[in-house]
């Protein structure tokens, strides 16, 4: 497993230069500079700042530069924050996003299996379109709209809980991270009630069903296990999206999370900011994959012993 | 047929859920006081800010959100009166000035002190311009300055001993400044947070003075004059500052503290207003003002803004060169439905660029709604009935704001000229380019005033000037604005010169002025002594939070 | 020979099309749903002689009316006629969700059936390549190609096609990954048929089932990505709108106005529900599987 | 009273399709110790009989519609799911056909042995986890499964085939059923594995005297250890009576039929074999890595083998499951990677050959698999399918495809008019003829089938079988016939060779061979093979 886990990550290396570079290139060929504004900015003053951030230099130099910057850990200063460097903004919306991000998914995998797991033990009935049309309306139910509509109900008009921040009231981690979660709910739905339809129509649920184990053990100890792979194969990627998604609900709830600066700075043209998300995100996302492979191949004995067999 | 369990009954499912629930609610057992209810028991007052700061120090900083966590932890010279904008003192206990209104002599307060308890003198503000006008600062602002005399030379290197600079501190308590020409708003510009005094040691604690971007303005070292010192600054979730009890006016201010929330997003803003987390808006969603209008809620307050929002024409265009086609299409503007229908708050229809009252200022009356005369230029122009008007478009960037006002005077041109027009939106940034650049035809603009005078409308437009970017150039109309009216000897005579200026622009028509702006916002009414000004600048050393139950 | 061939009254079979189409028939839900897209579609297509109003017909005295007579689904702020807005609208929507869907299918399938039909070191370099792409900062990518290529539609469908055949490629790539052991792949092998035939003939129609049911996730999901994109400048311009548009405008006056916001909804919703039914029942009626049941 | 009375029992399917009657008053009983075979092939309803018995099967579409089914003074059909729990796995145990996916492949076989005992829906019966495992092994044991202790915790898939079966023998037991209910528990087994298997429910039979329900498409598998046989065809029960009256005194026409579809005896066609030799295989070697157990393992698949076909000749390839007789055969096809060797097809070596190179050569021999619902592409017509290699070789253009494809299914006896049809509306017979059909389209000189007629009934199995050596006559075929059942390869070929462990242990003209095999490999296998005649087939399995 180790080797595994240390042969994706090699492979990681090549990608995330190359995201690097192609990001380099494509944030420096957008129009509009970091520093442009509606008033206008003085040529002293561009020419000043310009060589403060070191943007005086030819391309492949400022390349080099940050490439080495990376490798260092130092993803530089921030161009919009003057003083802030990106490790640090990064660092102040990272927990704030991974803990909305967590509950999300908590929020998404519990409605997710649930529904899912319902609908397929009784496939094409009422107990199957339910939940099932439940999680249709959670697809199409885009956060923008789910996110101001719940603040209304359960914000203004009845006053349950908080409406914006995170952490600062009691309460206020709720809405949000059910908004996140819902989006990604359905898709679990849809994936856990598929594979375990598939699983629960396999030989040996049938032995297990005649063993006379009652129902619950038949679908938690003997379906479970195997009709949510597909579910967990979905985690992995979901998370890094989820994360990186978060934003549209950190702007609808006011939360300092990372996903506002990952667009924030697609709009400043904070090259490093754009960056330093990017590469942090792209390293999210093949964690996450690998995490996810990971639990696959730990949940299926033949393919741990074949890891097993392949490291050794 | 027999039923099975479903599994949702199962108990591994109910305890899954009570750990999701529980998770959820971990921090949600404390009291259920709004902020507005506790702030206004402990006098913080909570106020929503627009977006995040991006910088807070003086020299760097643009934009309005800066402006106001700036104001509340520094004071310049000189201060304006809530409400009448007149100059009262700062830092600053009293000035004179010569005769020929070029030297200003500022007597400073003897109990004048920077919030670590240093004492602050007239030194410090001889320094802190130094500062300001040093071209490796990347300060935009540092045009404020250049009514000083020689601080533009100093500034664009011309000159390099900045002794040549018209500042001085004649001893601890008086700075006399000398400027270039008389100034009638010089006093005005010593409100701005670009001319604050800056505490060197702390800058230099951090940096070179002239480093952009040190860390001397974060939490627990940014050392400041202003009623309010800085207590925490958590990026984008608040800024909280608190009182400063060596502010020379400590008794008079009411408040013990001021949270700032970046509100990005208006509509959430608003719902946090209701949900009672906010004391003070920044802005109101523009669907939201006829809601709160028609409710006759007190909590709205809109006031005009020294602002204008304008429609700029590239004139290099071949076929908006010709200045009847223009004037066709400013004429069929119908700006009073606009306002009436489209935006709904208040704001006033503009027929030129300087909003009326701008320091007894009143622009000249030339521009106004007749598409009949409109339609005739039209056809004098060569497009009769709007024919063979080449593809025209209009450009703007990405708001939902920008998006009405464009869909509507699409509609209204197409209506009264029979011409059809397109709407291009843009990113900001692309917009910014597209604009700069020259790269197109129609463009949305805004400009909002510095100061009040209306220099600061005008001399945008004076040839090849950073912001005139319509390509519009009359050097008849460079000289008024820069030669003549400058040397006016009484105020009248220098705003009618600037009448007659822009009536020259009203004429050509580069612009379309389209209305003059309102600041909005939502006030609770426990916020008491918050005056209404058309700069849009509250004063929070007059503000003071009275709850219902007080 | 060839004389009785003409006497052969060949017994037409059950194509697996015509076989679905049977299936598909006893499937209610399925078939309101086709019911439904098939209305959609027609509405569409006939909307500039059926529309009641102008779409870009304002009257600003009139502004944001409820539901009334004149106007069946009320009015928006400019006075403009919300049915009319939405008819529409519906034909930019579903043109893009379809098109820009079929773009995204097209390159996904494709390249997901080369990457996992060949598997080895060509499949892992594929896949670091998605990897990548999806890496990529969105919207850099999205204003450098409104500003490198201007602004028009078919730009549209390809930025969104650009985004969404990431996903597709993955899964059909897992799909054909268990197809190419199945014996009837190795049959077509020892047919001595071309890799391309293979994977053209035997290897893609085979993915269908699961293709088809994310794609009609898919379509929803980038009618909305296409308001996104329009939104920020690289799509369709007022006042031209789409549902999406309209929803997220919508979304801001849903209190003061909410018929803006819940008639672009339902319009959306509908679609999307009945392309899942439509989807699900497509795909258990081609599953060669479920037809002797 | 028997132990087990089902009376007039009807099972019917809802499909959209309409409804299918797969039980259609079906009655029979069984006694304490008594073996009852129902026998019949695919689709004949012995299965959703015994499925009924349990309420196994999917509802909907299954509906009991009938009947009643007394066991032990309770009707089976008509009880709660509480009491259902009761008797399944307790009372009444079942073994089912696949070994290999009947097993949770997520659990290790001790869980899996375990569970019946730990959550015995009978609280006062339920033991604990060491009580349960000390039984499970003790069982295992009995079972014949070596070094319990250890494999106790290990997975299924690191068991073999007939280990696993084993392993479902100890889970159906351990909670001592008084029936048991076995699937077609052999079928899916190689015929070595078939006879100790059926050995060991003999032996636990009797020692437990548990009644026994045998599902079988074999009459061969079953003659000797039934008591009494239960014919069934389409739903309906054709005949029924004790074991020595159904074989000897045969009295249905469709039991009948059974009878004589089981291949017996030599091959009846003449040895058509050329003196010029098509293929010859020089010392072939073809290993896999194999990653599944807890170590690599290199397969050796094919180690080290050389033969020769001569043209026309028909050459009979048997071993077990795992001798890599397949793997041959895809070796000399050249579409597994061979390691060592030469494999020379009419003077040409093919492994010097590019993909390219390849084409044409693959024209000239062909495969037949096993399975024909997975070797038909299935969203492709007969046509489609038919046409493909013709097109694709030029063997025929877009004007005489119609009638070459027609040409097609004429020789392998497919109704032209189903030429539209897709895969799916035909049966396992017709489609194998489809797969025939497509591997002669091409015209080859060598055709190696793999399997062809193992997944098919045994009356179909007997019409492809003629229809296979019809054609090699008419086309003047060289086959090499891969099979694991020898009664098979006895009636179809011409010379025999026996692989065990991908090495080749004997090999000579098929009826010397028989008659005097040499190998103790070779005389195993052929002591194995089950005999459709109760009397000799019990005093073989008695002699095991």
């Amino acid at each position: 497993m180790f080797k595994f886990a240390l042969g994706r990550l090699l492979q990681a290396i090549p990608v995330l230069l190359v995201v690097i570079t192609m990001t380099f290139m494509l944030v420096h060929s957008a129009p509009g500079g970091p520093f442009s504004a509606d008033k206008a900015v003085p040529a002293e003053v561009l020419i000043a700042l310009e060589a403060q951030y070191n943007l005086d230099q030819p391309l492949w130099q400022q390349y080099i530069s940050y490439l080495s910057d990376v490798l260092h850990g130092d993803f530089g200063p921030s161009f919009k924050y003057p003083g802030r460097s990106v490790n640090e903004l990064i660092y102040s919306g990272l927990g704030t996003t991974a803990e909305l991000g967590f509950y999300a998914m908590l929020v998404a995998i519990f409605i997710g299996v649930i529904a899912g797991v319902t609908a397929s033990m009784r496939p094409n009935t009422m107990q199957d379109y339910i939940p099932m049309t439940a999680a249709m309306i959670g697809i199409c139910m885009p956060s923008f709209l789910l996110g101001p509509l719940m603040v209304l109900v359960f914000g203004i008009h009845l006053e349950w809980l908080p409406i914006s921040g995170w952490g600062d009231i009691p309460g206020d981690k709720i809405m949000p991270a059910i908004t996140l979660g819902t989006g990604y709910a359905a898709y679990i739905a849809r994936l856990s009630r598929g594979g375990m339809l598939e699983v629960l129509s396999q030989d040996y649920i049938r032995t297990a069903r005649a063993k006379g184990l009652s129902e619950f053990l038949v679908v938690g100890k003997h379906a479970l296990r195997g009709g949510l792979i597909p579910v967990i194969a979905f985690l992995g990627p979901a998370f890094a999206g989820l994360l990186g998604g978060s934003f549209v609900v950190e702007t609808i709830f006011n939360i300092p999370g990372l996903g506002r600066f990952y667009v924030q700075a697609a709009f400043n043209r904070d090259y490093t900011m754009i960056l330093g998300t990017t590469v942090f995100f792209a390293t999210l996302i093949i964690l996450f994959n690998l995490l996810s492979d990971m639990l696959a191949i730990w949940l299926n004995p033949k393919l741990r012993q074949q890891v097993r067999g392949e490291s050794s | 047929m027999k039923q099975r369990q479903p599994i949702s009954k199962s108990p591994l499912f109910s305890t899954l859920a009570m750990t999701l629930i529980m998770s959820l609610l971990l921090s949600s057992c404390g009291s259920s006081e709004s902020n507005v209810e506790s702030g206004n028991r402990t006098g913080t007052l909570h106020w929503g800010n627009g977006t995040e700061p991006q910088s807070l120090d003086p020299h760097i900083a643009t934009g309005v959100p800066e402006h106001h966590v700036i104001t509340s932890l520094m004071e310049g010279l000189v201060r304006k009166d809530s409400k009448t904008l007149a100059p009262k003192p700062g830092v600053a206990e009293s000035w004179t000035v010569s005769e020929d209104g070029r030297v200003y002599t500022f007597k400073l307060r003897e109990n004048a002190r920077w919030s670590n308890g240093d004492v602050h003198n007239a030194h410090d503000f001889a320094w802190s311009w130094w500062r300001a006008l040093q071209p490796a600062l990347g300060n935009l602002y540092a045009y404020m300055y250049f009514p000083i005399a020689n601080a533009q030379k100093y500034y664009q290197g011309e000159i390099t001993d900045f002794n040549e600079v018209g500042v001085k501190a004649l001893d601890d308590l008086t700075l006399q400044v000398t400027l270039a020409n008389p100034t009638p708003y010089f006093l005005q510009l010593l409100d701005h947070y670009s001319m604050f005094p800056v505490h060197q040691a702390t800058v230099e604690k951090f940096g070179r003075a002239d480093e952009r971007g040190t860390r001397w303005t974060y939490e627990g070292n940014l050392v400041a004059n202003g009623a309010f010192k800085l207590q925490s600054w958590e990026i984008n979730r608040a800024i909280v500052v608190v009182r400063n009890t060596f502010y020379h006016s400590n008794d008079s201010v009411k408040l013990n503290s001021i949270v700032f929330y970046p509100t990005e997003n208006v509509t959430t803003e608003e719902r946090m207003f209701r949900a009672g987390q906010l004391h003070y808006t920044n802005d109101v969603p523009i669907d939201k003002v006829a809601t709160y209008r028609a409710d006759n809620n007190k909590a709205l307050k809109v006031t005009p803004y020294l602002g204008t929002y304008f429609y700029r024409i590239n004139v290099n265009v071949p076929h908006l060169q010709d200045k009847q086609v223009r004037r066709a299409l400013g004429m069929t503007i119908d700006r009073e439905q606009l306002t009436e229908h489209v935006l709904k708050a208040g704001q006033i229809p503009a027929y030129a660029m300087t909003p009326p009252n701008t320091r007894g200022y009143y622009p000249p009356v030339g521009l106004s709604f007749n598409p009949e005369a409109a339609r005739k230029l039209l056809a004098d122009a060569g497009y009769p009935n709007g024919e063979g008007f080449p593809s025209t478009e209009i450009l703007y960037n990405t708001n939902e704001g920008h998006r009405k006002v464009a869909v509507a005077i699409q509609q209204m041109w197409r209506e009264h000229l029979n011409i059809d027009v397109k709407l291009l939106n843009q990113e900001w940034k692309v917009y910014l380019d597209s604009e700069s650049n020259g790269d197109y035809q129609i463009s949305r603009a805004g400009w909002i005033g510095d100061y009040v005078d209306p220099n600061n409308f005008l001399d945008m437009f004076i040839c090849n000037g950073g912001n005139n970017r319509t390509g519009w150039c009359n050097e008849e109309y460079d000289r008024l604005v820069l030669e003549v009216a400058p040397r006016a000897k009484t105020h009248e005579e220098r705003l009618a010169i600037f009448g007659q200026a822009e009536q020259m622009l009203m004429d050509d028509l580069p612009v379309l002025p389209i209305y003059t702006y309102t600041s909005k916002h939502l006030v609770n009414p426990a916020v008491k002594n918050l005056v209404d000004n058309i700069l849009d600048q509250p004063s929070y050393t007059e503000i003071y939070l009275q709850g219902e139950s007080n | 020979m060839s004389n009785n061939e003409t006497s052969i009254v060949l017994e037409k079979g059950i194509s697996l099309w015509e076989d679905a189409w049977i299936k598909l028939r006893k499937n209610r839900m399925a078939l309101i749903g086709l019911g439904l897209l098939v209305f959609l579609c027609v509405v569409s297509l006939l909307t500039p002689w059926i529309a009641p109003y102008g779409y870009e017909e304002q009257n600003l005295l009139l502004g944001a009316t409820p539901p009334s007579a004149a106007h069946l689904l009320g009015t928006d702020i400019f006075g403009r006629d919300m049915l009319t807005r939405i008819m529409w609208g519906g034909r930019v929507s579903l043109m893009v969700g379809f098109i820009a869907t079929a773009v995204a299918l097209a390159i996904g399938v494709i390249y997901g059936a080369v990457a996992g039909f060949v598997g080895g070191r060509v499949d892992m370099v594929m896949m670091r390549l998605v990897d990548i792409l999806y890496a990529l900062p969105f919207m850099i990518f999205i204003i450098l190609l409104m500003v490198v290529f201007g602004r028009n539609l078919l730009l549209l469908f390809f930025a969104i096609g650009a985004v969404e055949w990431l996903t597709m490629a993955r899964i059909v790539r897992g799909q054909v990954m268990s197809l190419r052991k199945q014996e009837f792949v190795e049959a077509a092998h020892s047919l001595g048929l071309s890799q391309w035939i293979i994977i053209r003939r035997h290897i893609i129609p085979n993915t269908l089932g699961p293709v088809i049911v994310y794609t009609t996730l898919t379509i929803p999901s980038v009618m909305l990505l296409e308001a996104f994109l329009s939104f920020l400048g690289l799509g369709i311009q007022p006042p031209q709108s789409s549902w999406g548009l309209l929803i997220n405008y919508g979304v801001e006056t849903m209190e003061e106005y909410p018929w803006l916001l819940i008639f672009p909804g339902i319009a959306l919703s509908l679609t999307l529900f009945a392309l899942n039914f439509l989807g699900d029942g497509l795909r258990d009626a081609l599953d060669p599987r479920t037809s002797k049941d | 009273m028997a132990l087990l009375e089902v009376k007039n029992l009807q099972v019917h399917f809802h499909t959209r399709n309409g409804v299918v009657k797969a039980v259609d008053d079906v009655s029979f009983s069984v006694d304490a110790g008594e073996t009852l075979a129902i026998v019949g092939e695919s689709g004949s309803g012995k299965s959703v009989t015994c499925y009924s018995l349990l309420d196994l099967l999917p509802k909907p579409p299954a509906v009991i519609e009938g009947g009643t089914a007394m066991f032990d003074g309770k009707d089976l059909l008509n009880c709660s799911h509480s009491e259902m729990r009761h008797f399944r796995g307790n009372d009444i145990a079942m073994i089912f056909q696949d070994p290999m996916t009947s097993l949770n492949p997520n659990l290790t076989i001790g869980e899996q042995l375990v569970e019946p005992l730990i959550y015995h829906p009978d609280k006062a019966r339920r033991k604990d986890r060491a009580t349960a495992k000390k039984r499970a092994i003790e069982l295992l044991d009995e079972v014949g499964i070596t070094d319990t202790e250890r494999r106790f915790d290990s997975y299924p898939h690191e068991f073999s085939g007939g280990m696993r079966q084993r392993v479902m023998i100890a889970m159906a037991l351990i909670n001592e059923p008084r029936l048991l209910i076995c699937d077609e528990p052999t079928t899916a087994l190689d015929v070595t594995i078939q006879a100790q298997i059926l050995e060991l429910i003999k032996k636990l039979q009797r020692s437990r005297n548990v009644a026994v329900i045998f599902i079988s498409h074999d009459l061969g598998v079953v003659a000797g250890i039934a008591d009494k046989i239960l014919v069934m065809c389409a739903g309906k029960a054709m005949e029924s009576g004790d074991t020595d009256s159904i074989f000897y005194n045969t009295q249905d026409n469709y039991t009948k039929r059974l009878l004589s579809a089981i291949p017996e005896g030599a091959k009846t066609m003449k040895n058509r074999a050329q003196p010029d030799t098509l293929v010859e295989v020089n010392n072939v070697r073809t290993w896999f890595k194999d990653y599944s157990g807890s170590k690599v393992i290199t397969v050796k698949a094919v180690d080290d083998i050389s033969l020769t076909i001569n043209r026309g000749e028909i050459l009979g390839l048997v071993g077990e499951s795992g001798s890599g007789k397949s793997t041959l055969g895809r070796s000399i096809l050249q579409l597994v990677p061979t390691q060592e060797g030469s494999v020379v097809f009419d003077g040409t070596d093919l492994g010097s050959l590019s993909a390219r190179e390849m084409v044409p050569w693959r024209r000239r021999m062909q495969m037949i698999f096993q399975d024909p619902y997975a070797s038909l592409n299935p969203r492709m017509t007969v046509f489609e399918t038919l046409a493909e290699p013709l097109l694709y070789h030029g063997l025929a253009d877009k004007n005489n495809i119609d009638q070459q494809v027609q040409q097609l299914m004429d020789d392998v006896g497919l109704a032209r008019a189903h030429m539209r049809k897709y895969p799916h509306e035909f049966s396992g017979g017709q489609r194998q003829r489809i797969a025939i059909g497509r591997a002669i389209a091409t015209k080859p000189e060598l055709i190696i089938a793999d399997e062809p007629v193992s997944a098919l009934d045994v009356t179909i199995q007997a019409q492809i079988l003629d229809l296979i050596l019809n054609l090699v006559e008419r086309h003047n075929l060289t086959m090499m016939f891969i099979s694991h059942d020898l009664s098979v390869v006895r009636y179809i070929s011409d010379r025999v060779m026996v692989m065990h462990h991908g090495v080749m242990v004997e090999q000579g003209d098929t009826e010397t061979l028989w008659a005097n095999p040499q190998d103790a490999y070779t005389k195993a296998l052929l002591k194995a093979i089950p005999l459709a005649d109760p009397k000799s087939e019990r005093s073989r399995l008695s002699a095991i």
